[in-house]
């Protein structure tokens, strides 16, 4: 176990500082904020209205970003084989390698969101929420990015291909996530959708590694 | 612990190539052996298939440990080294931190790691940035996790090649002191190893 | 209507269009796996030829 | 008649007859299905866009049917590691994509008359769109990767994802038209669908399937030949 908690803060270390980190989602986060009104115009009216459905998607967007160093770097200088004679099977290091994704990415992403969706015109009383649904629908988001991202190891073009990958992947959170924002801010039942959410993400969070595990090996082998 | 290899008819394809096939061999415990052949001879995947990253077409794989057969998993995943081409140490962390994590986590100790550095005359280097090592340096460091955590089965590719004569003599010696300590040595070369070791030649099958 | 129902009126720029898209997607998925076939099968019985020739490499 | 089947050799015996078989099938089905799809008598309500819907949901029904058998391939595949069972994987995803993609298309053409506007975001056109989107990922990732063992076993990781995403995505997407769009303005077929509509439906179905059947023995025959002709040119080469 103590080989894993090893493996885990290193990774922890490596997401936050593996080419700046968390920053550049971050910044590529708020430049899509930025755009949006540039695009669909500055009214409050209709900004307010699409606000926590954009935050949503840019936050499954920029989340895209980091994925491809998740596993290319440690498969191409030959980490990924010392991970996989270690102490713990492939599917805990997949494990340990999405948790701190999740927590150095993720939840950067999460404090971000509501920020970004106030500005969009969203009220202040949806802060927590947009926070709360940011955060669990984040985990979610990167375990069922990392999939991806160890499927596309070896590839040729591998980040325009774990998008085409992923994104399909990532409809449902999106629904949940921008669903629990809109029933929560229409005063409707939040719960289900929220329910829904923490389902999703608890099930890539356990099926994940395994998948992640599997396309490693394959691709290692 | 591992005290023995057993490769069993072995065969291995990569895509649409038989590299070998037939491949018997027993490795017992300090006994080293030199895999030599041409590129492309297959001694990179005899390698990694013993090591379990690449699953043979035929035939198997056992560790005999000191009370029967292991299971495969636990042996691999505490009995094996595999250094190759590729180190594992990233270029941008220093010295010190990527040799700690390997040493770390294939089960050595703090205190191993810097015994190893202390061998290995890495300890006015660990501070620097991997990036800023030699080709000669950083494989000395590569090779300090070997002598950090203790692992019976080496499996060592090209483990010399970077090395200047002095530090081959050096890393003679301490392969020397792994085979006495009852472990086992398998390496790809092109050079002889400066210990004395059964000779494997792969050819095209 | 007639019984053919070939007048459509106001429907036949939908209702055509369709049923060519059908026929022109279900004939791009027959000729390509037809000619893939083929393209593999002569090519191994090419390679077959140029093997069986007398005076070639014996397969090992 | 699996495990006769999965030895390449009687497979490629079986389909060079079964092949054709299934094709003269399908086009008496094709010419049956057509010839009752436009005899049948107009709708009440559609009017003669009723027909589109022979053609259109038969495409959507295979587009599902695909995926399913995409995914039971490379289940196969990865468990028992093959030949057939891959080749079938990357047989049937050009296929599935076409389906899907006819679904789409004259889904399109059926919406414009029926409701107005060429694309709804419905639940059913939305999980069909992104199960187009998933067939494009996997053939995308097949081909990105070069060894080509590894690009199969990496696509099928991705099919069997798939396969359990899919109907996941089919519950947010209805889930998510309920909150968005409670009025659905979809008239479903079904049980409910008079006998008339009903024949042409199910013949243009069962056409379809027997259409996919000989295309997919097809291909997966050109696999066959494909692999076979790649290990004569290694050894010719080595």
């Amino acid at each position: 176990m103590s080989g894993l908690w090893i493996l885990f803060r290193r990774e922890l270390g490596q997401t936050w500082g593996r080419g700046g980190g968390p920053v550049l989602a971050l910044t590529f986060f708020a430049c899509v904020a930025t755009l949006l009104p540039l695009a669909v115009g500055a009214s409050p009216a209709r900004l307010g209205s699409v606000a926590p459905g954009a935050a949503w998607l840019a936050l499954a967007l920029a989340s895209l970003l980091s994925l491809e160093r998740l596993f290319e770097r440690d498969f191409e200088d030959g980490t990924l084989d010392l991970l996989a004679l270690g102490p713990a099977p492939l599917e805990a290091v997949a494990l340990a390698k999405g948790l701190a994704q999740w927590l150095a990415n993720g939840a950067p992403l999460a404090l971000l969101a509501p920020v970004v969706a106030v500005a969009l015109g969203a009220g202040l009383s949806l802060v927590p929420m947009i926070f709360i649904s940011a955060l669990i629908g984040g985990l979610g988001l990167s375990f069922t990015g990392g999939i991806g991202a160890a499927l596309s190891l070896g590839s040729r073009r591998g980040g325009v291909l774990i998008a085409v990958i992923v994104l399909p992947l990532f409809a449902p959170p999106v629904i949940f996530g921008a669903g629990v924002i809109d029933a929560y801010a229409s005063g409707l039942d939040w719960r289900p959708a929220l329910g829904f959410l923490s389902a999703y993400s608890l099930a890539a969070l356990a099926l994940g590694p395994l998948a992640m595990a599997a396309a490693c090996r394959n691709a290692l082998s | 612990m591992i005290t023995g290899l057993h490769l069993e008819n072995l065969a291995i394809r990569r895509g649409e190539r038989l590299l070998f096939a037939g491949l018997c061999l027993d490795l017992g415990a300090s006994e080293a052996l030199a895999l030599t052949g041409a590129n492309g001879a297959g001694k990179t995947s005899l390698l990694r298939a013993i090591a379990g990253l690449i699953a043979p077409h035929e035939g198997c794989v056992r560790f005999a440990g000191a009370k029967g057969d292991l299971e495969p998993e636990d042996a691999r995943s505490s009995g094996i080294h595999l250094l190759g081409h590729q180190d594992g140490l990233k270029s941008a962390g220093t010295a010190w931190d990527e040799l700690l994590f390997q040493v770390r986590w294939t089960g050595g100790s703090e205190a191993s790691a810097r015994a190893a550095c202390r061998l290995l005359d890495l300890e006015r280097l660990l501070g620097l940035e991997v990036r800023k090592l030699s080709a000669g340096q950083r494989r000395r460091l590569a090779l300090a996790r070997l002598v950090a955590s203790p692992r019976a089965l080496w499996l060592l590719d090209e483990p010399m090649a970077p090395l200047d004569s002095e530090r081959r003599h050096l890393f003679g010696h301490l392969m020397g002191e792994h085979l006495a300590a009852g472990g086992m040595i398998i390496a790809a070369v092109h050079d002889p190893l400066p210990i004395p070791v059964r000779r494997l030649d792969l050819v095209f099958s | 209507m007639s019984m053919t129902g070939l007048d459509y009126a106001k429907y036949a720029i939908f209702i055509w269009p369709a049923v060519a898209v059908t026929a022109a997607v279900l004939a791009w998925m027959v000729t390509d796996s037809l000619l893939r076939a083929r393209y593999w099968q002569k090519k191994v019985q090419a390679l077959e030829a140029e093997r069986a020739r007398p005076g070639a490499k014996p397969a090992p | 008649m699996f495990q006769a089947l999965a030895n390449p050799q009687r497979f490629m015996a079986f389909s060079r007859w079964a092949a054709p078989l299934l094709a003269v099938i399908a086009a008496g089905l094709l010419s049956w299905g057509l010839w009752l799809s436009f005899s049948a008598p107009e709708d009440y309500q559609q009017g003669a866009t009723v027909r589109l819907m022979f053609i259109h949901v038969p495409a959507a029904y295979m587009a599902m049917f695909c995926y399913a058998c995409l995914g039971a391939a490379s289940l196969m595949g990865l468990v028992f590691r093959h030949v057939l069972a891959d080749a079938a994987a990357r047989a049937c995803a050009p296929l599935g994509a076409g389906f899907t993609a006819l679904a789409l298309i004259t889904g399109m053409l059926w919406g414009r008359p029926m409701w107005g506007t060429w694309w709804v975001w419905d639940a059913r056109v939305t999980s069909v769109l992104v199960l187009f989107l998933f067939y494009i990922g996997y053939m995308a990732l097949q081909a990105a990767i070069d060894d080509e063992t590894r690009a199969t076993r990496a696509s099928g990781i991705l099919a069997l994802v798939g396969l359990i995403n899919l109907p996941i995505v089919k519950f947010s997407v209805d889930w998510w038209n309920t909150l968005h769009q409670p009025a659905s303005v979809f008239r479903k077929g079904g049980p409910s669908l008079p006998p008339e509509f009903l024949w042409p439906l199910g013949v243009m179905a069962l056409a379809y399937m027997a259409l996919f059947g000989a295309l997919w023995l097809v291909r997966i025959r050109a696999e066959v030949w494909r692999k076979r002709a790649q290990s004569l040119a290694l050894q010719a080469a080595g």
